[in-house]
């Protein structure tokens, strides 16, 4: 057990996945004497040399296209996009090749696509964005976002197993700002399968990523007032749906939230899923609070503004709560 | 698959090479023939196809070479890589008329197929795209430390994409072991060469990367013979990927629904008197190593076999629609 | 009026806003000469000229980089993408940049991309796909998809005359599988306009596209049994949510029915509308009736299981009638 | 807009155009030195922040020709084209505070700026995007049948990214009015040039497009000059495209919070001699065409200037949180 950050938990997963199989390998950007730009794997080109951490050429669609070859041809290669907004550049190879090999010939594709998202640290429109929504509509692929240290290692050495191509997102704002006891053991963290995070009664926050800890906080502040149960979905696709619906039968009113914006988010999905598997256990409207849709804006007041806080879920859970 | 990987210095071309090269491209013209020409008109072919007429010798003189490691990622034009790597008329049949028993089992259609096991790239639709991947794949073998190579196809189409250019680039400053092979066939679809690069050749291209580079006469299966063996030593001997500009013409419409009426009438005629066929059964004559009667021959064996095969892939099932939803990820 | 198809009708309406606005012009793979893979562009060279009517290499992200650049330079560009899943080779144009000018600069992108979508012409994995939900997806785009032929004359009109980016999705199998009556005049089908294409009192199924068709075929099949309302979105972002939540609070009993695969469609976005929007209305719960989460499949028997059709509507209508 | 496009036959090196260059090169350096070296490190930036230190001349030596129909599409090295398009010191402090009254208003940051009305693309921060971006621009110039050009700048970074190649080979099919400078500053981010590509200069692969390029010292602004000069009139001749390479150095980290270890001692003690300014100063001062006591004078203005802005700036207004949602589309 040690006090570490999100990003050195990621940093140990991938270092102990890459001790353990030789097959492991990193590439990407920046990654090897740099460590990346947010220095995910500083120290790894060090410890494994330039055959297992390849800094490749500014070229995302190679870094995804060559990472699904490698894969096929026996590799497991965890890629880096040094900000997931640039996922973008290699989505056709990710979306139209590397999901559907299985389903079109058999073909295993254990690859790792880790990518920095989220916003809250004033980075504008290019560098905050949630880019989830695309990944988790294509059959195929798996989409992870771990909002814990723990399960952040947990979860990059599970993807790195998993023989199905996975997005791993990792929250810029999470890196550095939660710091928590994570064991020094060879554990790993089950995809698809969410996690109660605090249990509750009246109300359920369905969330992931950073909001998992805003939702948290709200249910704190209305712990004398409201028992809030948050629930983070840590998998989004092919996500814990006997989870979500349970917790939406057992509290019958149900909050959907994420940072990523409104319209055609996961919080439909779930809506979706909810209204028509639990539709009789509702004793009120599923709620989605979302960023508004607009580009993620830079300036301090208005991406304040844009993103889902602490108030605004207190806001509309007491609002729920009284329906 | 029976080729082994052949040295560059034991090439020779004998009586023997000229009759399997001739077999594997008269199996592809004929097969893309009865695929096209017959079963797509009957209405049995489900969805578009694609042959590549006239361009039988790229795949054929080329993946004659490779060895049971090596790795080919083919285009759309390239059957006869496919049937050299052991994929069978009645597989490919299968594939074409959505049966099992083709390689994708009916998930995916004419020439998207491939085989993992006997190193197939299945093709991937959009245009470039393999480049990249066929990259990735020479990276895998170089890392394993093994001593195969990737032969990589595609058209001059491709040379536009983002993703040939990076797939090259990468390829170059990695050293990978991958051959690449352009079938320059001066459209990409109704788009001719000159609307697409203002350079004369796809080759001129290849000192950017630093990748040298030759150009064939795309229709003479021994000079593609020759130059995939200098190709496939060189990425071998680990000095990185080499390219070869295959000069040739597509004798067909972009697809089978395509009258191609914007082709010049003097470019088919001109391409017609280079069939790569005759060509090689013109050379095999004046060495006195077959007769007229010996090509009759080979390809009566090889309609024969079509017939049967056609036959077979008819009687095959159609997928079950209870499996529509299977193997979407390893656990479904 | 004239009896026209689909395609015809779509022609037509490039045809009359490249004569009535100098700065309207065609660009893409094929287009000239040739007249596109679905000859929609047929016969636009011969009478407007090379200037106007530009084959490209095959270079989709430069089609619609460079589309948004004459956009942004006084140009009403409509580009054309062969097939509507290779506009992920231009993802990051589309969704990085063209979609963000507006907000980020006050840039106005007045540019069309159009783009054959759809399954039911056994084309497989990578000429069937519904590519929307991305574009939907990215605050700043607009996404259409007409499912008559006037409308496809209209919308073309209308998104032309737009000033925002839209992608303008043309439904392969509706190409030549319908014809109308379109009137020869100059008029234009508003965006963001929903149409409710059959009235009805029972339940109301929300849909786009060949899907339209689909549900005028079951409403007709169960006009004895069930009254269907059969509305047409027309346009998916921004989508008309007055009409959508009317509807709903008319019938009470919704089935949100589209092409594209279920996880993360359309389907849950307005199950998450009407969900938080119209609760007490509800009479049943939503019905997703969607393609299963999974490549489109190219042998006829599997595709015909993975599509939608009248017989699932038919089905889930009665049962949701009987709830 | 103060210069008027010059046609190449009028240029000559006079003393005006240096102290002009002179100007503006100052005026980014300090600018840019109050940003990260001042207010970065005060933490009154919102974000990060880049610099374009030591490659001053390439902006300046380029821009200065460019006259009010033509279009400038920069990369994030180029603050000094921003400059000579009209936008202030005053409106890049408020857009780097994040403030009203900058160019994007508050909903971008740093160098993520642009201006419509003065023909500044505002930078796209997909590297390489910009590319296809500017030579749409360039087309409907062509379209439209202006005469004016547009100059694309980017580093050796972009060349690797599929748009870069995709952009150059259209703008070049399509002879489009484009000028495209690469700043080669041996390094993307941490990546050296090495790591990017095997050829030694980006403009070796100007011949693989058509396109006439030429390769100049990126420190000495005059050359830079005289090259843009030479592109801007092959460009605006109907001729297409034109590249020009400016070999220079970053003189600075990648950005701010980057200490650029990865750099070896001797590349950077090697360009720091070669400092773009020192260098034109030389210049002017062996011609008689200033002394030190104008450049004290010149700097002391710049830095008053600037003071006035940073005041200014920070007295702005940060955006209203209740804008958040307009202007998404035109109607919202
Ligand atoms: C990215 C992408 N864009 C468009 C298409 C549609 N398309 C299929 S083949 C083809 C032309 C390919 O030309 P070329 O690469 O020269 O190959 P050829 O067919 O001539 O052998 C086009 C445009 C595609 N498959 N992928
Ligand atoms: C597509 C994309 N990938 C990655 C990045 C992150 N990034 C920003 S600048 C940069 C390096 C750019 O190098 P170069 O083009 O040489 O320009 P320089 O900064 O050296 O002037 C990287 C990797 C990005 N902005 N866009
Ligand atoms: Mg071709
Ligand atoms: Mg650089």
């Amino acid at each position: 057990m040690a006090m570490m950050t999100y990003v050195e938990a990621i940093r140990q997963g991938l270092w102990e996945e890459m001790e353990r199989d030789e097959s492991v390998f990193i590439m990407g950007e920046d990654v090897g004497i740099y460590g990346g730009a947010f220095k995910v794997t500083k120290g790894l080109l060090e410890r494994f040399g330039e055959r297992r951490v390849i800094d490749t050429p500014l070229s995302e669609s190679v870094i995804v296209g060559a990472g699904t070859g490698a894969a096929i041809h026996g590799l497991r290669p965890v890629v880096e996009m040094q900000f997931s907004d640039f996922m973008a550049c290699g989505f056709d190879q990710i979306t139209n090749f590397a999901a559907k090999c299985r389903y079109r010939w058999g073909g295993s594709v254990p690859l790792v696509v880790r990518a920095p998202a989220g916003g809250g640290i004033h980075g504008g429109p290019f560098h905050s964005q949630n880019p989830e929504m695309p990944y988790v509509h294509t059959p195929g692929l798996k989409v992870v976002q771990p909002a814990t240290a723990y399960d952040a290692k947990g979860l990059i050495k599970a993807s790195i197993r998993d023989n199905d191509p996975v997005i791993f997102l990792e929250h810029k704002y999470l890196y550095r700002s939660i710091k928590e006891d994570v064991p020094a053991d060879d554990y790993t963290v089950p995809l698809s399968k969410a996690v109660v995070r605090r249990e509750g009664t009246d109300i359920s926050v369905i969330t992931y990523g950073w909001m998992v800890h805003v939702a948290l906080q709200a249910a704190e502040r209305l712990e004398e007032e409201i028992s809030v149960e948050v629930m983070d979905l840590r998998t989004l696709v092919p996500y814990d749906r006997e989870a979500v619906l349970k917790t939406a039968k057992k509290t019958s009113k149900v909050i959907l939230l994420h940072e990523d914006t409104l319209t055609g988010g996961m919080g439909g999905e779930l809506a979706g899923l909810i209204s028509e598997h639990a539709f009789e256990y509702l004793d009120g409207p599923l709620i989605r609070i979302a960023a508004p849709d607009t580009p993620v804006p830079f300036s301090p007041p208005l991406e304040e503004a844009f993103l889902p806080n602490v108030d605004k879920v207190v806001e509309k859970a007491r609002w729920l709560h009284k329906y | 698959m029976s080729s082994p990987a052949l040295a560059p210095t034991e090439l020779e071309i004998t009586a023997e090479l000229c009759q399997k090269l001739l077999h594997y491209m008269v199996m592809m013209r004929e097969l893309e023939d009865r695929i096209e020409l017959k079963l797509y008109r009957q209405g049995k072919i489900v969805g578009g196809c694609y042959t590549g007429r006239g361009q039988e010798a790229i795949p054929v003189g080329s993946a004659i070479l490779t060895g049971p490691d090596d790795y080919i990622a083919p285009s759309h034009r390239d059957m006869g890589a496919f049937l050299i790597r052991g994929i069978t008329p009645r597989e490919i049949l299968a594939q074409y008329l959505g049966r099992i028993g083709g390689p994708t089992g009916g998930r995916d259609g004419n020439m998207h197929m491939g085989c993992a096991r006997r190193h197939v790239l299945p093709i991937i639709s959009s245009i470039g795209a393999s480049i990249p991947v066929a990259t990735g794949i020479a990276l895998a073998m170089k890392y394993r430390g093994e001593r195969s190579v990737v032969f990589n196809y595609w058209g001059d189409g491709a040379t536009s994409r983002g993703d040939w250019h990076e797939g090259l680039n990468f390829a170059a400053v990695q050293k990978l072991p991958i051959v690449f092979f352009c079938n320059n066939n001066l459209y990409a679809y109704s788009t001719p060469i000159e609307k697409q690069m203002l350079v004369e050749n796809v080759a001129d291209r290849a000192p950017s990367y630093g990748i040298p580079a030759e150009i064939v006469d795309g229709n003479d299966v021994l000079a593609i013979y020759e130059a995939s063996a200098r190709g496939a030593a060189h990425a071998r001997s680990g000095d990185g990927p080499y390219l070869i500009e295959c000069k040739t013409f597509r004798m067909s419409g972009h697809s089978a629904h395509d009258p191609a009426d914007y082709v010049p009438d003097y470019l088919r005629q001109e391409w017609s008197r280079k069939d790569p066929i005759l060509r090689l059964q013109k050379h095999m004559v004046e060495r006195d190593w077959a007769t007229e009667a010996d090509f009759k021959k080979v390809r009566g064996e090889i309609l024969a076999e079509i017939d049967e095969a056609v036959e077979w892939a008819l009687a095959q099932p159609y997928p079950d629609p209870a499996t529509v939803t299977d193997n979407v990820y390893e656990s479904s």
